[in-house]
């Protein structure tokens, strides 16, 4: 079921505008651009979806919103982030900033917060679940104990954890899988956030918490209005969660568009390939598509497609001799691929 | 070779030119030159200073104040009577009085380092340590047959809380606490006198004569008897008013183990032991020493504050000793000494050769100057074989002077005098050293050359032919002829390396041991050891027999042989051949009535270990270092360092004093 | 957690009588005994005892009865009359040997283990966050230079050196001018000068340990997920640093942290020796040595009680440190 | 403290997002899949100062295997003229300022300085001893299997050459310091290896199963530490028979010593067991059906290598030095054989702190190679931890 569209408001700064990202890596002997030129912009109250194969870099993008990034990243280019809640915060470059500064930390967490995948280890398991909860309430909205305590707990009811007076002094030893996640979500969005980044937070769960945990952030997300970056290799979370999809390979957006028009109007080889290769429901048992070969590695892949060995429409000459330029084919879609922009033509593109 | 010996020479001339301008009497040089060596035998004592000629007294700022405060009489009512005050000599100046002696000790248990320096006895060594001379008593009688000796006390001589010290103190000691065994010791072999006949021990009588003169009677001569006592027994004399009020026989069984729980103590036995033996570290005992215990021997530092009755003055009427204080500061480990030395936290010590260059190089800049007093030892590096060994075969070996030769004659001694000595000792054989009783001409030389040709010619004579595959010599019954040599201390580690090298060139198979202290003295006493490197060390055997004449258990080279005489035959193994000889004229010297015959005895000991040479020598004896700050005067260069003569305390420290 | 003590502490009864029995059997194992200790330690300062002296002393202090007949009658005394039989070296009774030194020995052992661990943990936390920069480096090498020598022949490398250079080698814990002077600066600079060997010694050898440890397990724990949680929370570096990574470090030095408790009471025998203090360690190295009995026994004893709490201690600072042996103890 | 077991996470082919992380190199792609240990090793070889430690342990153990022919001197030769000689200069230039190609010592005279008795060494300028390489010298059995005669360099009669100078007894410093890494720098390996093995079997197993076998195995280390070493030590010292060859009794000391030893790492390795054991992929193991062991070994322990790694480097100083606090009770390698423990044991006089300086090298040997092993210890913790960058 995908929630209803919130009414568009008049064009205005999206929250958080990503331009031209770029991410490498200083290897032994070579420069890995694990993140290549990536653009989209995060609206308001909105869930953008961020798929692709593992190793595409959708995760270190993410990241880089909250400038958690390892010191061997080099990270260049523009993460515009204009807050709706603090007015001075306005048009703020967060690659800019420093990434232990004071600036960067009113943001995290307060501003913009974060679920991580491996829900295990997510949390410490030196201390309660509760005082973890609090550290953040406690740092950005209020200084008594009381009242924070109250909030923690509050929130952990509405992540759907019963019982949360005897499970605030808790440990997460003492919890599900499940049940930290449920946790880590309670302890994100405790200070209201604009901007909550799931970073896979379901792929360590199984099938039935996956649900679950999905129709929590959908409400909360509808209770707070709170935009949603969601970064999963799941086609099937994309579907049933977000409103945009930016598709990435090698550390490229690929394709970006509406949900309906990425299922039902994919343009990129890549994303069809995705695509048939999810076992749609009903449809009678015939071999599922995988897409051959396996993923490259980002290392002078600039001008050339990443997809190029694997694509089944490539087109030699062109395809792995020039940078893709970015095609916007209508207002909410566009695709990085030279069937869509005439190849040969130069200034063809957005 | 005969580079060092000059080198060492000179050294020893330039010692004692220093000593005769610094105008002291008679620095004693103990160099080679035959010609000295004689006319110090029958040199006239220094005149006496006659005691009463000294019109008044003086005495230490310290005492003044008590004397005025009245605490204490003044000096002439604490000093014996004019005629029998005690003058001591000085070695460089009068002194002046004040500051503190400073020595390094191991603490509570080291108690001779700080017994020996300070020691009183009835009658003490001349500085050769050929005769005895007043200091407790202040002169004898001794009739012509030498069986009756009468001993005159000081008058008016006050113990160090004020009592008076008289006959009845020797005659309380004799009485109650020596012949009734009190502390822990047995009657002193010195006070038996031997019938010549049966060889009978008779224990002499001690009479009081009146308060300041007593008599010791022996029942057959015993000639040594006053030096004997100088060395076994040296205060022949004890605070009777204290120790009728701890011994049981006057104070009853369960009162005296009711102060001795008081004092600490376990039992009576070892409290008695500590009040009647090792008395001096003990506050509350009374003493005739220089300086007196004053605070806890286990703190940081064992204070002995002054004695306000010492008895002896210089000659200018000054009450000694000149320092205030006799401190001993405790060490952990013996390279503080070193260190405490250099840094001049203590101004008096003693070290041993190996030390010797490091303290020569900072004499400046430690402001000190390294005194080498003589040592009375045979050698500087021995090996000593137990001549009761219990392996049968070793035994016959060992025994059999051939192989003592071969043994002698295998090892380089220029070498082991050059790493074990730094090149200071000489390369001889182990022999009673110069200028001391019992030196025979040509000892030092005896198997000292380095020949491996002739050893191993010697241990084929032995039958010893038959070797093995690595070229050990074999016994008859095929096993290897082999050698343990165990030590308790790791300095002897390169030594005993060289040994070993030079033991197995010429066959007979060495094994180094080393064990710790109490190990090493449990294989001693159970006649355990082979060999080991304990270094034979005696004044004069006559008046200390046990080291060269197996009397009793603890030495190494004897194993069994003295515990069959200490025990009278019930135990250990009857001596044969030329060591019940040593015996024999030990027995005889006992029973002689002249000090010459009973020389002529000691002579013939001497002899038959210079023919029979059981003790292994292999670089000559080397001087004790006595360490003095420079502003610690009037310690002698050069005093025989021994302990019958109680090492430092021959040098008299009570006349030391401390010079700004 | 009560009861988990209680039950402890219960369980050191067995333990102790377990050790006594073995401690005072071991004590007596090596060759000979007091007395031929004593005989050895006389015969050093020139006077060999006789057999019949020796005899009749191991009669007095009845070492000639079977170990374990001795063992029983201290044991009765101990339990009776609380009286721990007397040393044979110090002719004094067990318990004011040890008295005598008790007080310096606690202060000079606190001070050294609180300057190790005060001084060791904080260089570890900063070797591991900025590990492979210079202060690491160096770090390590000292602490390795310590380790690597053997710490009586450094303290005498530094004496000797302070003596060439400065004249005075710095023994003790004063010089003589101070050594019974009233406290005034000058004491209190002397003794300043004089603790700097110590430190050096004691620094180098015994920190290296530690910093190596808590640098290894911080280097482990600085890079888990759970710190970029927290960092994603808008924490500052320091507080998590010293919140979460810190703690979860401590686990290896909190485990055998209760063992320093004996370390207290004894006093490493090496800083008796540098700094030439009479404190605990060489007493009772020589009680073993000399087989003083019943004072090596009663120290072991006394020495054995402080190991069994220092595990006890460790126990329960491990529980309290991390929350999942918290549960397996109670569980347990 | 989650940590997927290593085995697992770098095989896996769906490698969880964490690419960065795990970064392959990218010479070739086809060892994308590299085992575990290549890929610790490529870690390993870019850790700059455990390549250069690495590097340095091979010179030394190097040495260990040839120690005799790279030692002019054996063990038991000395000269005692040429006793605590300082350590001779090596020359290229001659008096004249020519040039030699092939480098040469002077020939030494010794005097005894009259005052201070020290042995004065000075050089006669008009005697050169070119130095030889490869030439003849003392008996010995390369390998123990060859014997030869063969010494990586030296000087004719009646030449000497002392690159270190000599001890007390004139014997080559730097010959007794080569031969004597054949034993300071293996045996103890031994020693610490035992402890750890040890240390870790009980100390796991208390840790891993808790309860009352975790009380008996605590009980037990409590007893351990209880022990009196001193009166062991000088019982064993007693019942060792005199003609013991020396370096066998010092392993035998070695093996007692990690008997000993082994309490404190049992008791830490049982406090990380017992914080791990209740991870989820334990359980899972658990649930799978591992055997206990196999769940120590392939779960636990990688677990815990940054301790294990640091703890087994901190344990070698002590091994190497643990012989020189007996050797007063004659345990422990006495000479003709000797070790770097002993050497040290021999400067540690004043005399030779105060005179003869020189024989305090071994002792940056010693430093050195602890150093090397624990910053190679370093680098193989680094590369072992998936989570570091």
């Amino acid at each position: 079921m995908n929630v209803n569209n919130i009414k568009q408001q008049p064009e205005e700064k999206p929250l958080l505008s990503v331009k031209n990202l770029n991410i490498e890596i200083q290897m032994d002997n070579a420069v890995l651009n694990a993140v290549d030129g990536v653009s989209f912009n995060i609206e308001k109250g909105k869930t953008l979806g961020l798929v692709g194969e593992s190793g595409c870099g959708k995760s270190l993008t993410s990241r880089s919103i909250m400038s958690l990034n390892p010191k061997e990243c080099e990270t260049t280019g523009e993460i515009l982030y204009n807050s709706t809640i603090d007015k001075k915060m306005n048009n703020v470059n967060i690659v800019d900033l420093d990434p232990t500064g004071k600036k960067v930390r009113s943001i995290r967490g307060k501003k913009i917060s974060m679920i991580f995948q491996e829900p295990m280890t997510a949390l410490s398991p030196l201390y309660t679940i509760g005082n973890q909860i609090m550290e953040a309430i406690l740092l950005h909205r209020t200084k008594n104990k009381k009242e924070a305590k109250k909030i923690a707990l509050e929130m952990l009811r509405k992540v759907g954890i019963s019982d949360e007076e005897k499970r605030f002094d808790q440990y997460p030893h003492e919890f599900s899988g499940g049940m930290r996640q449920r946790v880590v979500i309670a302890m994100a969005l405790s200070c209201n956030p604009e901007l909550l980044i799931a970073d896979e937070p379901t792929t360590a769960l199984d099938v039935t918490i996956q649900a679950q945990v999905m129709e929590l952030m959908k409400s909360l997300q509808y209770e707070f209005g709170m935009a949603i970056l969601l970064v999963t290799h799941d086609l099937g979370v994309i579907a049933e969660m977000c409103d945009e999809v930016a598709v990435m390979y090698l550390g490229k957006v690929v394709e970006k568009a509406s949900v309906r028009e990425i299922f039902y109007n994919p343009k990129h080889p890549y994303t069809k390939g995705l695509i048939k290769s999810m076992p749609k429901l009903g449809s009678e048992k015939k071999r599922l598509e995988p897409i051959e070969g396996t993923v490259p590695l980002a290392i002078n892949m600039r001008n050339k497609c990443g997809f190029y060995d694997r694509c089944s429409e490539r087109i030699a000459g062109v395809c792995d001799v020039k940078a893709v330029p970015d095609t916007q084919l209508s207002a909410d879609h566009s695709v990085r691929c030279f069937l869509y922009s005439e190849y040969g033509e130069e200034e063809k593109n957005a | 070779m005969k580079k060092r010996l000059i080198v060492f020479l000179s050294l020893v001339l330039l010692l004692s030119f220093l000593t005769a301008c610094m105008g002291s009497s008679e620095g004693l040089a103990t160099s080679e030159t035959g010609d000295e060596q004689e006319t110090e035998a029958e040199k006239e004592p220094v005149e006496e200073v006659d005691p009463s000629s000294i019109s008044s007294y003086n005495e230490a700022p310290e005492l003044k104040e008590l004397v005025e405060s009245g605490k204490i009489p003044s000096v002439e009512e604490r000093l014996p009577v004019a005629e029998d005050v005690m003058v001591e000599e000085v070695y460089e100046e009068t002194g002046v009085y004040g500051g503190n002696i400073t020595i390094p000790w191991k603490g509570a248990d080291d108690e001779w380092t700080v017994g020996k320096p300070t020691e009183e006895p009835l009658f003490r060594f001349n500085e050769d340590g050929s005769r005895v001379e007043p200091n407790v008593a202040k002169g004898y009688d001794v009739n012509d047959d030498a069986t009756e000796f009468t001993i005159y006390l000081r008058e008016g001589m006050k113990w160090s809380d004020g009592v008076p010290f008289t006959a009845d103190d020797v005659l309380f000691y004799w009485e109650h606490m020596l012949t009734k065994e009190t502390f822990g010791k047995s009657v002193y072999d010195a006070y038996f006198s031997v019938d010549p006949e049966t060889g009978e021990r008779h224990m002499a009588e001690v009479t009081k004569v009146d308060d300041y003169t007593f008599k010791v009677t022996h029942k057959f001569s015993s000639p040594d008897f006053l030096k004997r006592v100088a060395i076994d027994n040296k205060w022949f004399f004890a605070p009777a008013h204290f120790h009728k009020t701890i011994l049981p026989e006057f104070v009853g069984e369960e009162k005296a183990s009711e102060i001795a729980t008081e004092w600490g103590f376990a039992d009576v036995k070892s409290f008695l032991k500590a009040t009647g033996y090792y008395y001096w570290t003990n506050v509350e005992i009374p003493t005739l020493r220089a300086w007196v215990a004053s605070n806890d021997p286990h703190s940081e530092e064992f204070v002995m504050k002054r004695n306000p009755y010492y008895w002896k003055v210089d000659k200018e009427g000054n009450q000694l000793p000149y320092v205030n204080n006799f401190i001993a500061k405790k060490i952990q480990d013996p390279s503080h000494a070193m260190l405490g030395m250099l840094g001049g936290d203590f101004n008096l010590g003693k070290f041993l050769v190996q030390d010797f260059t490091v303290l020569k190089e900072n004499e400046q800049k430690a402001d000190f100057r390294v005194l080498l007093w003589p040592s009375v030892n045979f050698t500087s590096a021995a090996i000593v074989l137990n001549q009761g060994v219990e392996d049968n075969n070793l035994r016959s070996l060992v025994q059999n002077i051939k192989f003592r030769e071969a043994l002698s004659v295998a090892v380089d001694r220029h070498e082991v005098t050059e790493i074990v000595t730094n090149g200071i000792g000489e390369p001889i054989q182990a022999s009673v050293p110069e200028g001391l009783v019992g030196h025979q001409e040509g000892w030092k030389d005896q198997w000292a050359e380095f020949n491996p040709d002739r050893a191993n010619q010697l241990l084929d004579e032995i039958g010893l032919t038959e070797k093995n595959s690595n070229g050990f010599r074999l016994y008859e019954d095929g096993s290897v002829v082999t050698l343990t040599i165990t030590d308790q201390n790791q300095a002897s580690a390169e030594f005993l390396e060289l040994v070993k090298n030079y033991y197995e060139n010429v066959g007979v198979k060495v094994n180094i041991k080393f064990v710790d202290p109490g190990t090493y003295s449990d294989q001693l006493y159970n006649n355990q050891l082979q060999a080991t490197t304990a270094i034979p060390s005696v004044v004069n055997v006559a008046l200390r027999p046990d080291v060269l004449v197996p009397l009793r258990l603890g030495q190494p080279w004897q194993g069994d042989f003295g515990l069959y005489r200490e025990s009278n035959g019930e135990e250990g193994t009857k001596p044969e051949g030329e060591i019940a000889k040593l015996v024999e004229n030990w027995d005889k010297l006992r029973a002689a009535s002249t000090e010459e015959k009973a020389m002529e005895y000691a002579n013939e000991i001497y002899k038959l270990h210079h023919k029979n040479q059981w003790l292994l020598g292999y670089a000559g004896p080397t001087p004790s270092l006595v360490v003095a700050a420079n502003s610690l005067r009037n310690v002698p260069e050069e005093r025989f360092f021994a302990d019958e003569f109680r090492e430092i305390g021959h040098g008299h420290p009570a006349q030391f004093f401390i010079k700004e | 957690m009560l009861k988990y003590i209680l039950r402890r502490i219960i369980l050191v009864i067995p333990v102790l009588i377990l050790v006594s029995v073995i401690v005072f059997f071991i004590i007596q194992l090596p060759p000979g005994d007091y007395v031929t200790h004593f005989a050895a330690e006389m015969a050093a300062q020139g006077e060999t005892l006789t057999q019949e002296e020796m005899d009749e002393l191991r009669a007095t202090l009845n070492l000639d009865r079977h170990w374990f007949v001795q063992y029983l009658f201290w044991m009765k005394d101990i339990l009776l009359h609380f009286d721990f039989g007397h040393s044979f070296n110090y002719d004094e009774p067990v318990t004011a040997v040890i008295d005598r030194y008790m007080a310096l020995t606690l202060i000079v052992s606190f001070i050294t283990m609180a300057f190790t661990y005060l001084v060791a943990i904080p260089i570890g936390i900063y070797s591991a966050v900025k590990h492979y920069s210079i202060g690491d480096y160096i770090a390590s090498t000292i602490g390795f230079l310590g380790m690597a020598t053997p710490n009586f022949l450094l303290a005498i490398i530094l004496m000797y050196f302070s003596y060439v250079n400065f004249g005075d080698p710095l023994l003790g814990l004063f010089s003589s001018e101070y050594e019974n002077a009233a406290w005034s600066w000058g004491k209190v600079w002397d003794l300043a000068k004089h603790m700097v060997i110590p430190i050096i010694v004691i620094g180098t050898a015994s920190t290296a340990g530690l910093i190596r440890i808590m640098r290894g397990q911080l280097l482990d724990e600085i890079n888990k997920p759970n710190v970029v949680t927290a960092r994603s929370k808008g924490l500052s570096e320091s507080r998590i640093l010293f919140k979460y990574p810190t703690r979860a470090a401590l686990n290896p030095i909190v485990s055998t942290f209760g063992w320093t408790l004996s370390n207290i009471f004894t006093g490493s025998t090496i800083t008796a020796i540098v700094l030439n203090l009479p404190i605990q360690g060489p007493v009772m190295y020589n009680a073993l040595l000399g087989q003083d009995m019943y004072l090596a026994g009663t120290w072991l004893l006394f020495m054995a009680i402080l190991t069994v709490l220092g595990t006890l201690i460790s126990d329960i600072l491990l529980a309290w440190l991390d929350p999942k042996i918290r549960t397996e103890i109670k569980g347990g | 403290m989650k940590r997927l077991p290593l085995s697992k996470k770098l095989f896996s082919k769906n490698n969880t997002d964490n690419e960065v992380g795990s970064k392959i190199p990218t010479d070739n792609t086809e060892d994308y899949y590299a085992s575990q240990w290549s890929l610790i090793w490529k870690k390993l070889k870019k850790h700059k100062l455990a390549r250069f430690s690495l590097a340095f342990l091979i010179i030394f153990y190097l040495g260990v295997i040839f120690a005799d022919f790279i030692a002019p001197q054996g063990l038991q030769e000395y000269q005692s003229d040429y006793s605590n000689t300082p350590p001779m200069q090596i020359h290229f230039f001659d008096t004249e300022g020519n040039f030699h190609l092939r480098p040469f010592v002077y020939g030494i005279e010794s005097t005894r300085h009259p005052e201070t008795y020290r042995k004065v060494f000075v050089e006669d300028r008009d005697v050169m001893y070119p130095i030889q390489f490869f030439t003849e010298g003392k008996e010995y059995k390369l390998l123990g299997l060859i014997p030869t005669n063969i010494h990586l360099f030296g000087v004719e009669e009646p030449g000497e050459i002392f690159i270190l100078g000599t001890d007390g007894m004139g014997r080559d410093l730097f010959s007794r310091l080569v031969i004597g890494s054949r034993v300071s720098l293996s045996i103890p390996l031994v020693g610490v290896a035992i402890s750890l093995v040890i240390g870790l079997i009980l100390g796991g197993i208390s840790g891993y199963f808790g309860g009352w076998i975790d009380a008996i195995i605590q009980r037990i280390i409590e007893l351990f530490r209880s022990f009196p070493t001193l009166p062991l030590w000088m019982a064993l010292s007693a019942a060792i028979p005199a003609g013991i060859d020396v370096v066998m009794m010092y392993l035998y000391i070695v093996i007692i010593i990690s008997f000993i030893e082994w309490t404190g790492l049992a008791r830490v390795v049982r406090g990380q067991f017992m914080s791990l054991k209740n991870e989820e992929y334990v359980l899972a193991a658990r649930i799978a059906g591992v055997s206990t062991p196999k769940i120590i070994s392939k779960h636990l322990v990688p677990g815990i290598i940054s301790y294990l790694v640091v703890a087994v480097t901190l344990a070698i100083p002590g091994m190497i030095l643990a012989e020189t606090a007996m050797s007063f009770l004659g345990l422990g390698i006495r000479s003709p054989a000797t070790s770097w423990g002993v050497l040290l044991q021999e400067a540690q006089q004043i005399d030779n702190v105060a005179l003869y300086p020189w024989k305090l090298i071994p002792l940056f040997f010693v430093i050195f190679s602890v150093l090397c092993f624990n910053f190679f210890g370093d680098g193989l913790r680094d590369a072992a931890d998936p989570y570091k960058r």
